[in-house]
């Protein structure tokens, strides 16, 4: 689950990790009400759950009130990247002295946490990685010791020279990384985190993701949700029990199992077609879901042809097949679909499938081709 | 012969008494697996189906020595299973539950190392000796005894591939379901170990996806250490780029987690790669010159 | 540090361990605003801190609210032991159908937070530690991971008997160790943890002390801090660099270092006397400290003769006898004092304090005996 | 011969910019202690009368070899330093600071033991071998060398008896201030192992303090393990048993920690106990038959 910038500053300011003032506006009035008249340096953000915001001219500065009015006017409703900005963030820019990166990430290569930081901070962070990995200072904490102070400060010393930013540094660094595993999160970065000419350590632009897994545990954090019309649908589709992400292409994809799904997309683009969505039914012959599913997928103007891709362990085919029919009576549309059943009693299952009047074939390959040819034929 | 488990291995159900519990272990009995005890605190005294249920997992070892077990407890509560399971002296625990925030895999991880446990997912649909024992949710009437040691990320798509091998002819050893989740126990690379000391494997099918380096870490192991054969899948290819974590994921991974990567690393490592699942069992015989 | 029992309910109640509702009173006008006009049965609890308040009268049960004002109105204002009752708990009295112990100490034995239960839980159990100690469950809590949910569980069921009951037992044990750690605290009680009837297990009376070197990051424990006179004594003295402890003796003590104050104290009741205090002047020959100590001595009346015992280390004893002999000439007493000096330039320094006119003497069991002998000249 | 340190210990002070850490620095290399490093976080490069500072222990670990290391900074980081030692490897640390949360000592406990450090403290003097090496806070001038090991929990009256030692023609191979915190690093049981493994040392004095049962496990080692003579002294037998902690505090306790039963465990392990400090000269003499 992802938060804005703005609801990252409140978590770090909650843990004591200091940020330039600042106030969150959703409206021109809002931002007229709550910014007072004075000349200070300001700097208008949108507030959108995407990358490149800076780039799509999300983010600007203003000089005067009048002028921060002006300029979150421009950003407020403007398109970035098929998101409406529904609000900005009107924080007093700081002069910058040094720009540094700091990021905690859930890595599954070293199974824990892992802090990065570099003196090189700012938005190039990604290139300094790639062509000086030196300067990327890596950490895999210990979890059951936590990020120790010394370490923390061996890792200011890295970054900074004076004995009290050197402290300041080090204090944001284990606050950051107590708030990542107070709230359950999978991310947490700032950048950049900056040296001000008057000395003091803050931390200018924050992000954070969280383990959607551990929000049953995490109230304050799922408060903080607020999703895309997209992640609604899978939002939607996961309290149904079913696990859906849209995709760009026009083959809806009905199958058992996250690896099973993965491999029908990969084998729809292996023979020319595009997937349309991922969407895993999980492991049952329940009828509801595939009611379910299938008005997920009808619901996607793009799809033309629909794959249904089942393979039959513990619940046998010839009863998943009868879900399927009694389902698919149930639904009215003439979307092509072909089914394709597999492993225990899949012989009875293609019967049943074929009884009811569906293409059916019993390899993955024949059915992504039969898709795509059906996909064709839709106009 | 076989990895990790046979019909021997002692095993204990902790969640005997849920729903997915008690299904799966009738169905685990039925396969012939010996279930010698399962969990259910304050239920201690009873039995499920003739299985004697402890409230504690020390006191199930204490009871029957039992060697393996088998967690199907509520996601909120699995990682304090495999962590009592671990104290309580087991060597192999299997974690089939789904949905264990992460952070609670990263604290147990080390713990395990320490304690010497080997941990099977979680989030992951068990593993079977063909013929011998069966511990997880497998549907057990696609395996067949064999020569072919089998690793695999997914559930479904496993059972598809092994089932090609299956009707192929190609019977298996020992066929490990590892876990989807981000952080889990064993990983490729110590499985592939297993199978390569393993006598009764003549040959390996791994089955990976787009995500993290174990694949990339499997490729190394085998191009280093491995004479076996193995043969690769990689489910994911077409998967979109998009869904990174931020600039700490394109950090971190550096590259690697890729389809492509993968791919390329094990073609680097002399390992075949499908295209398509329906290619793995020709590769296979390929390479066992059949 | 100690707090009283309705502040231990207090932080109970913040972490989620359930207790009976009650209110704390201070006054009888108090309990007659607080407490509704029913006939529920309740139990009045003077709120002082020492042990034995039941067997002191201080504990009392009411049927209607009028007999809780009258209960009330017996029990504020009472003394147990030299304290005098200020305020009281009126809490709903529950029915009980067995009694449990629960405590969480840091065990020096063991290095470790050590977790105690037992299943004869109230009054009585320290008789039923010492008759029949396998009857106390005992657990050395790993402090890298915490009390782990199977161990609380596992303690749990050795308690009781039905999984709710279980269940709720072993959160109560969690929840009282996150609150153990959380707060720095060197006890916690649950004594008697209860199951009711109707199956609710609670926390019916709570004790909690805390660690004094951690409260400089426990500004919440501290603010409940609430002391006697002579705790505010030891409080004044601490604030002085001054370790002071009082007794019931007439022997006043001024000693550098803790383990020779105690040797000390020691050696006057090996020869008869009894000590008036344990106090620790720590390692300077700062005069202030001196007059500082001295005063405190002098505000004890039980005090008859006052031995001071240094020994020259680092500082040596001309430094400190001229420090000594600095601070008695700004005091005007005419308290018998006996001086001893040993260690680094002793000879020197006795010199010294034999000029100023005080009796010497250069080992303890001489000062020792000269203080008992002045005690008895002094009426 | 000593235990622990001697004249070669590589020693460095963590805190050394501090205005104790600095007096008793200056003290130490007086009296011929190698300290070889300071530690001050960001004032890395730099020196305090010559001995050259560096930012982590790490560095100066890695710059100058030091097997030691003594902690001056204050009682908030100070368990942090002794883990940041602990993990830089050095095999002996001894902290002066007084003041730390037991919490943080209980903390830091497993995590020495895991990483094999050695702790002194914290809240001790530190410790001496005569003529040699001085690490902490004690008065150098009072210690002489010779052969009576010497372990103690407090400060001042450490000094009393060593001096009282001293003046008595006993010399010290090796003096211990162990600390009189509730939860420290080494405890008696530890030094007497050493000390009746050292050649030098024929006798061993002890100093113990009401509270814990550090002193009775003495006893019990000293009975079962030890040749040479040990000779003791309790103080607090007059202190009041009023300051007990709950219930749980006696629970735990069983009646163990008072000066009452230490003697008895001394007396009943052939250990004599001193009446008072001044007897215990005597007390070695005799078991010394000087």
């Amino acid at each position: 689950m992802k938060i804005h910038e703005y609801q990252a500053r409140n978590l770090f300011k909650k843990y004591g990790i200091p940020v330039p003032d600042g106030v969150v506006c959703h409206s021109i009035e809002d931002v007229r009400e709550k910014i007072p008249n004075d000349d200070k340096l300001r700097v208008i953000k949108a507030q959108v759950h995407v990358g490149g915001r800076g780039k799509a001219g999300g983010v600007k500065l203003a000089r005067t009130r009048e002028e921060a009015i002006e300029k979150a006017g421009q950003i407020l409703g403007m398109d970035i990247k098929g998101l409406t900005v529904e609000k900005v963030l009107v924080a007093e820019a700081v002069d910058i002295e040094k720009e540094f990166y700091v990021g905690l990430i859930n890595d599954r290569n070293s199974k824990s946490v892992t802090l990065m930081a570099s003196a090189e901070g700012g938005v190039d962070i990604e290139e300094v990685a790639k062509t000086s990995p030196e300067k990327i200072i890596k950490l895999s904490i210990d979890p059951t010791l936590g990020l120790m102070d010394w370490q923390a400060r061996k890792i200011a010393l890295q970054l900074m020279n004076d004995p009290a930013q050197i402290r300041q540094a080090a204090s944001i660094l284990s606050k950051l990384y107590k708030l990542y595993i107070e709230t359950d999160a999978s991310l947490a970065e700032i950048n950049p985190l900056v040296l001000t000419p008057d000395k003091r350590v803050l931390a200018i632009d924050g992000k954070m993701n969280f383990d959607d897994n551990a929000l049953f545990r995490q109230s304050e954090v799922l408060a903080m949700r607020e999703v895309t019309p997209d992640e609604q649908k899978e939002i939607d589709a996961s309290e149904k029990g079913l696990s859906y992400i849209k995709l760009n292409g026009n083959i809806g994809c009905m199958v058992n199992g996250a690896g099973l799904a993965m491999a029908t997309m990969d084998m729809i683009k292996l023979y020319g077609g595009e997937p349309a969505n991922f969407l895993d039914i999980g492991g049952s012959s329940n009828p509801q879901k595939v009611i379910d599913a299938m008005n997920i997928l009808l619901s996607d103007t793009s799809v033309k042809a629909v794959m249904i891709n089942i393979f039959g362990g513990i619940t046998r085919c010839d009863d998943v097949a009868r879900g399927l029919v009694a389902a698919l009576k149930s639904i009215h549309t003439d979307m092509p679909i072909v089914v394709r059943l597999s492993g225990t009693n899949s012989r009875e299952g293609l019967e049943i499938i074929k009884e009811f009047g569906l293409p059916t074939v019993s390899t993955m390959s024949e059915a992504a081709k039969k898709a795509i040819q059906l996909s064709k034929r839709k106009v | 012969m076989s990895i990790l488990i046979n019909k021997d291995t002692k095993v204990i159900v902790q969640g005997i008494t849920g729903r997915d519990g008690a299904f799966h272990t009738s169905k685990m009995k039925d396969y012939g697996t010996n279930i010698v005890g399962g969990i259910s605190p304050g239920k201690g005294g009873s039995d499920v189906g003739g299985i004697p249920v402890f409230n504690t997992v020390g006191e199930a070892v204490k009871a029957t020595n039992a060697e393996a077990s088998v967690i199907f407890v509520p996601a909120p509560f699995a990682a304090d299973a495999i962590l009592e399971a671990s104290f309580a002296g087991v060597g192999l625990v299997i974690c089939i539950t789904e949905g264990i925030p992460v952070q609670d895999m990263i604290k147990v991880t080390p713990i395990l190392k320490q304690n010497g446990t080997k941990l099977i997912g979680a989030n992951c649909p068990g593993l079977i000796t063909p013929g011998e024992c069966l511990i997880g949710i497998l549907p057990s009437m696609i395996f067949t005894p064999g020569n072919i040691g089998f690793i695999s990320r997914s559930g479904t798509l496993t059972y598809e591939v092994v089932n090609m091998l299956t009707e192929a002819g190609l019977g298996q050893t020992t066929c490990v379901g590892i876990g989807g989740d981000p952080v889990s126990g064993l990983y490729y690379r110590d499985l592939l170990e297993m199978f390569e000391n393993d006598p009764a494997t003549e040959a390996v099918v791994l089955i990976g996806e787009i995500g993290g380096d174990a694949e990339e870490q499997a490729a190394q192991y085998i191009k280093v250490h491995m004479k076996k054969p193995v043969v690769a899948f990689i489910a994911g290819q077409s998967a979109p780029a998009g869904k990174r974590m931020g600039h700490a994921g394109a950090i971190i991974s550096s590259g690697s987690g890729t389809a492509e990567e993968k791919i390329k690393a094990f073609t680097a490592a002399g390992v075949p790669v499908a295209k398509e699942p329906g290619e793995i069992p020709g590769l296979v015989k390929q390479k066992l010159g059949l």
